[in-house]
């Protein structure tokens, strides 16, 4: 059995059938049986991604790389780069109160902006490294003309509550943090994008909105959560706060778009 | 209170039932994390000695979470049925656990455990849960028989359920049919079959809602479809005509863990008169969907009991069931392994937990299932599963979720897949609910036996699901 | 040979049977002490892989340990029985687990496995448990049913038997007898009543045995007891008309680990011979009580293979029970928490060599028990045995250890307690083996449902028994 | 309910049948059930026990006073102390092969005795800090006039075959380990013996003879145990070799005994 390789020995017709499905979703469909069990190599194909995922978690973020990427995208100078108050990557999967706290003595400029970004690792530097830059230049694509996006902030070993400590630096009413979602088995690369309005010591994670699973070609394309993100940004400048009381499709119609975005309800592929 | 042992000529002392039920705790990272953990075993078991000899009925009259500033509290105090409470009212918490072990094991068990429900605190579970051995709670807890239904019965002895979990990275509608289609044919989704979906829209929640509800008439499926977004998503959809079967919604054990959640009682309560306004059910009326899940609430920094002194998550977690329970819930789910390491750090971490929430939810009456999973970060992996899987089974949970070949590629983390709940059936000897079971039988995908048949799906009938 | 794989683009290469299956071993602490556990996680995946082509008549012709130099090789390949073998000659390793799944399911099942048995060599049975996961450990071992009888009949479908051990620090008789009484009292012992004597003297070995013996006529107990010396103090007390039912003896995977446990082919064969010419079984001949266990080879530098490379200790281990059937075993019995962390470093370790080594026993044909046990140095407790204990009754395991309280004072570890095999009876369904279950009955100790009355001992009719 | 002060509970009638047997034994029989289960208290006790048992097996023997009470039983200079090759408890635990060795550059002056006496901290410090010095001076009585002793040598972080090289060092002909064994929750104060004669590179475990459950009261008593080492000495210099060759009482009886041993095979206390 060759692991890069899948033939999993079922009816070729039967194969055919769940290969075809197998196009519109990355769920492990289809697998056969040997019994009530697994097959020998679904078993260990789930072995191997495990190992795989385990060590996505321990990836560290090429900054450089990172930044350069960011420029290509975007122009201007390399993103400031901040720490949580996490010392290790041990420390910041055990210590999440210390992922949501900057390290002591950051400092940031204040800008003058709508919207901070934070560009954050969490538990996939994978996929900040490969999304980060172009869905910030979606992102930036989105904004244009409609909101001003400060300049971006990359954070290491953050959570997405250190997206508020960031905004209060600069000053900003409102941030977005772009931030690595756990690695799973099949998905190991997907970002997240949390947008708080008005963030502050009492925020909790019910004064947030959310665009998830943003991981082309399979996950979110980046125009679409770009546009996701600018329209609840604004729509929660009209009504004052974001969060739960942001039920995203009311009265966004109004809003001016540049765009598809999930709030149209595009049930992906159909 | 202080409470206090001596164990081996060294005094120990507790402020409160606070700090006693925290270092009386199992060891666990979340409560390392809380800063309320036992610094070491022989701390710990001084604990569990001084709880051992506490009342019971110390319970209703010292707070864990103060009542004045959670409602939470104000709903177990007033909720609670000192009738159904009088047969363990003059016990202590080590008695209680005698007393347990001892009613599990006589034929009247499932009756005499469903009538002292409603007299039991969830702290007064938590505190004795502390004290039980693995196989405590499990003796215990299958002991525990009671059922709940709407278009399924779920729960009663010899059956086990299971939520087919087909989620998808962009609610694609063909790629959640295959999904459910590979389920089904698996003998899947008695429970529920139910979406989390990756977006937050309104409108993609009813079109995912559409897409079940189609599937489940068209072949008509004696099951229940969930769409799982946050709960005031569902109210409006219920406005709007939506096909709602089930409302869901993820809740915690104290007033400030279910504010960061978006929800507060009164919120559960409307939800849960427009579920059951819409009268859906067939052979039940249970509208509620719960999830849960240890570290919720320290997550959210909502954690913090009398005294300002943090509570531990387990605790907590079984405060989480009183939430449900005032609401009649269909399914309660506690996510286990679902959260991260800095909850429950690895496999026996994991694995005693999903058998305290467990046997604790069903202690306090509830129809209990357990996502059976770990994350990439957690130092766990598949064997853990099947183990506590196993476990849970002979523990007589009442329902797991499965995921096609046990990873959720949305979520991002690993279930059971639906060919460890035949697994479980077979060497257990439980069944499908019964609606669900005589409908497998029904389409040929089940044999007399019980087996599920492996059978060509384009064979099956059920093939133009996906079409 | 050269085996090798490749995982993302990234080539794996492994020298021959040896280190192959070493490398696929799941992870334990005995293979990393002995230098030849995998690297990483990578590397188990890529060497599983690989081992899962390897055509099973493989294990024909290359040798894991060198024919020449070990006579357990020699034994296991000219024991071996090539029609039997035929069904699965064909096969590589990976299909061969998928053939015993698949086998696993169907109603013939105990026939299939039981005629497969003697075509197996130890090392094919080692090299497909280690592609298994813990879940199909538990579905092929419940699969196999099979007996073997003395006075009772150890094995079969919905039984498990206990082993009595009530060991005491200086041997004393009435202490050795009060531990006799407490667990004849909690319905244990149908496995056997055996006690490790802790010392090593015959005339104290002969004194206990006919303790024992005194203690079965007197009260027509259907079971068989042992004391379990060396097998040469056992052969001498045999000559001297000592009352022995069983021969036991510690063996290993090894001509070299067996040397330095005092014994050799020929001498157990002797001591076969000696235990079945006195005739004492009555629903059956099977005379031979072994004890193996992961480390034991390691612990005595005695673990090396072809080219001088270090074999896993898991198939040793397998290779012990080849010897072990050659000699038509009543009991055999890996103590797996036993030895030390050193070999298997904590719950996870020790669980999944449990599930391992029961699964392997039963495939090769013989009547497994397992020590479920942990040392005080090891990383492990009481509620990760409630677990192990859970896993290996739903796995099929014929009989367990009991001990007074999980508690054994002389050996220095727990095992299972007498309450413990309540439990398991009762949450499984699982009875004692059928002679005691009568026998237990007649005394007024078992309730027609199966529970063990409690009563008190002075009106037990066995109270006389410590007087 | 107070864990020094047993009361379990059950009837007392049933409670005084129990109680009498369990001064035969240290087994935990008669503990009651409650259900199936272990009453509340005994689960407890065995929790508080084995707490108990693990800190046992870290304790750290305290070597000058042992050393000291060496002296007090039996006169002489401070014992030498030799180490093996683990650097520490932890990898004491994980590589029996370095307990087996002794440290590099162990140096011990050669003796001209019959018999080499090594004091091993083995699993249970604590078994050789109580038991160690008294078993020691038991051994001497014994020996008088039968056997030479060497002058006894302690050995941290030991495992049995640690004395085979002490052994060679010293140039006698066989050695006597005394060492802990590991601690169970009840007992965790016991003493092993092991004999080995002509211990070489070869030498197994088959070679080797055992006296076990050294710990009075409860356990085998100081003088019967050292008795049987010094008869199993005898007979193996006899016999040219120790270990399973060796059956105890054969032959013995012509030995001259001082006292008991386990090899008259006295049934405890009956
Ligand atoms: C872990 C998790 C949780 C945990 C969070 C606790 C914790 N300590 O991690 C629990 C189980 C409590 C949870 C609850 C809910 N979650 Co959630 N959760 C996730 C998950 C699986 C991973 C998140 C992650 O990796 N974050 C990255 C790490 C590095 O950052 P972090 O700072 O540690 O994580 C924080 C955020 O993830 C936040 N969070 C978690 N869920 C949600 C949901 C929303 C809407 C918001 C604003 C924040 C939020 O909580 C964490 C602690 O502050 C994602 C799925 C995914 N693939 O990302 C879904 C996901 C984010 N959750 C989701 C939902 C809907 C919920 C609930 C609203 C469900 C409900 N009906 O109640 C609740 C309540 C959330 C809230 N307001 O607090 C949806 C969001 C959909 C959307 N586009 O808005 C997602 C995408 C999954 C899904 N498709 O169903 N969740
Ligand atoms: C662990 C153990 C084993 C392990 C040893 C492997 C290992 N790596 O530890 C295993 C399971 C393999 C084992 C096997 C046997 N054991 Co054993 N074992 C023990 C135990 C429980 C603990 C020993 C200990 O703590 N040692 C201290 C540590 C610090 O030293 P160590 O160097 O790590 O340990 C070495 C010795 O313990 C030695 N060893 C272990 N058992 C025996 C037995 C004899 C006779 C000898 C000479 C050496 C020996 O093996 C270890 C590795 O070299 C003792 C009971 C006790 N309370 O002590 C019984 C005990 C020592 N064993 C005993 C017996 C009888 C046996 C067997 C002979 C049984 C049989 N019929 O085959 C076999 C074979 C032993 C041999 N010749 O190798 C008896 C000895 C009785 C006596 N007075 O002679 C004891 C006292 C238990 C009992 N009462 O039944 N044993």
């Amino acid at each position: 059995m060759n692991p890069d390789r899948p033939d999993d020995g079922a009816l070729p017709a039967v194969s055919d059938f769940w290969s075809a499905l197998s196009r519109t979703t990355r769920a492990r469909i289809g697998l056969g049986r040997s019994g009530d069990a697994l097959p020998t190599r679904r078993v260990l194909e789930l072995r191997t991604d495990h190992a795989a995922a385990r060590d996505a978690v321990h990836t560290v973020l090429d900054v450089p790389r990172l930044q350069a990427d960011l420029q290509t995208d975007s122009g201007g100078g390399a993103a400031p780069v901040v720490h949580s108050a996490a010392g290790s990557r041990g420390e910041y999967l055990r210590r999440p109160d210390l992922g949501r706290r900057l390290a002591p003595d950051t400092v940031l400029p204040r800008q003058d902006a709508d919207l901070a970004v934070v560009l954050a690792d969490g538990l996939s530097p994978t996929a900040l490294q490969r999304h980060g830059a172009p869905l910030l230049g979606a992102l930036r694509r989105a904004a244009a003309g409609r909101l001003r996006l400060a300049t971006p902030v990359i954070a290491l070993q953050a959570r997405v509550a250190l997206g508020d400590r960031v905004a209060e630096l600069l000053g900003t009413p409102a941030v977005v943090v772009l931030i690595g979602e756990r690695p799973g088995l099949t998905t190991s690369d997907s970002l997240g994008a949390y947008l708080t309005h008005a963030p502050g010591l009492g925020t909790t994670d019910a004064d947030r909105n959310c665009v998830s699973n943003i991981h082309p070609p399979e996950g979110l394309e980046y125009a679409v959560a770009a546009e996701t993100v600018v329209r609840l940004a604004l729509c929660a400048r009209q009504l004052g706060r974001s969060g739960v009381d942001l039920k995203a499709d009311v009265g966004l119609d109004a809003l001016p778009g540049n765009g598809p975005s999930v709030l149209d309800a595009p049930l992906g592929r159909d | 209170m202080r409470y206090s042992s001596i164990i081996r000529g060294q005094s120990h002392e507790f402020d409160g039932l606070v700090e006693l039920l925290a270092k009386a705790s199992p060891r666990r990272s979340g409560d390392e994390l809380a800063g309320c953990a036992a610094v070491s075993e022989t701390e710990r078991t001084a604990a569990q000695w001084a709880l051992a000899d506490v009342p019971l009925a110390d319970f209703l009259t010292e707070d864990v979470v103060p009542s004045d500033t959670d409602e939470v509290t104000r709903l177990i105090l007033d909720g609670h049925d000192r009738a159904a409470f009088a047969p363990v009212s003059s016990l202590t918490v080590g008695g209680f656990r005698d007393w347990l072990l001892a009613t599990a094991t006589r034929p009247d068990a499932a009756g005499t455990l469903a009538g002292l429900a409603p007299g039991l605190t969830p702290e007064m579970v938590a505190a004795v849960s502390k004290l039980m051995r693995n196989q405590d709670l499990i003796a215990v807890s299958r002991a525990v028989q009671m059922t709940t239904a709407f278009r399924t019965t779920i729960g009663g002895a010899g059956r086990l359920a299971t939520r087919l979990q087909p989620n998808h990275v962009t609610d694609d509608a063909t790629g959640v049919a295959a999904a459910v289609l590979d389920g089904l044919l698996l003998g899947c989704g008695d429970a529920v079959i139910g979406i989390n979906p990756a977006s937050d829209s309104p409108a993609t929640t009813r079109r995912l809602l559409e897409l079940l509800d189609q599937v489940r008439t068209r072949y008509d499926i004696p099951c229940q479809t969930c769409v799982l977004t946050h709960v005031t998503t569902t109210l409006q959809l219920i406005e709007q005509g939506a096909p709602v079967d089930l409302v869901f919604q993820s809740i915690a054990g104290t007033q400030a863990a279910n504010r960061s959640f978006g929800i507060d009682l009164a919120l559960l309560a409307e939800a849960h008169d427009a579920g059951r306004s819409l009268g859906r059910g067939t052979v039940g009326q249970h509208v509620m969907y719960f999830e849960t899940g240890q570290g919720s609430a320290l997550s959210a920094g909502a954690h913090l009991g009398v005294g300002g002194r943090p509570v531990d998550q387990q605790t907590l977690e079984t405060r989480a069931y009183a939430v449900a329970r005032a609401f009649d819930p269909l399914l309660v789910n506690t996510v286990v392994g679902f959260i991260g390491p800095e909850y429950l750090a690895d496999a026996k971490q994991i694995t005693r937990a999903g058998l305290e929430d467990n046997c604790c939810g069903k202690l306090l009456g509830l129809p209990m299932g357990v996502d059976v999973c770990y994350t990439n970060h957690a130092d766990a992996d598949a064997d853990d599963m099947d183990d506590l899987a196993v476990l849970l089974a002979v523990a007589g949970t009442d329902f797991v979720i499965t995921v096609p070949g046990g990873d959720d590629v949305m979520l991002g983390y690993q279930s059971l897949s639906f060919h460890d709940a035949l697994f479980l059936r077979r060497s257990l000897g439980l069944r499908p609910a019964p609606e669900f079971e005589r409908w497998l039988l029904r389409m040929g995908l089940l044999a007399e036996d019980g087996s599920v048949l492996e059978i060509d799906p384009r064979r099956s009938g059920l093939s133009e699901l996906t079409a």
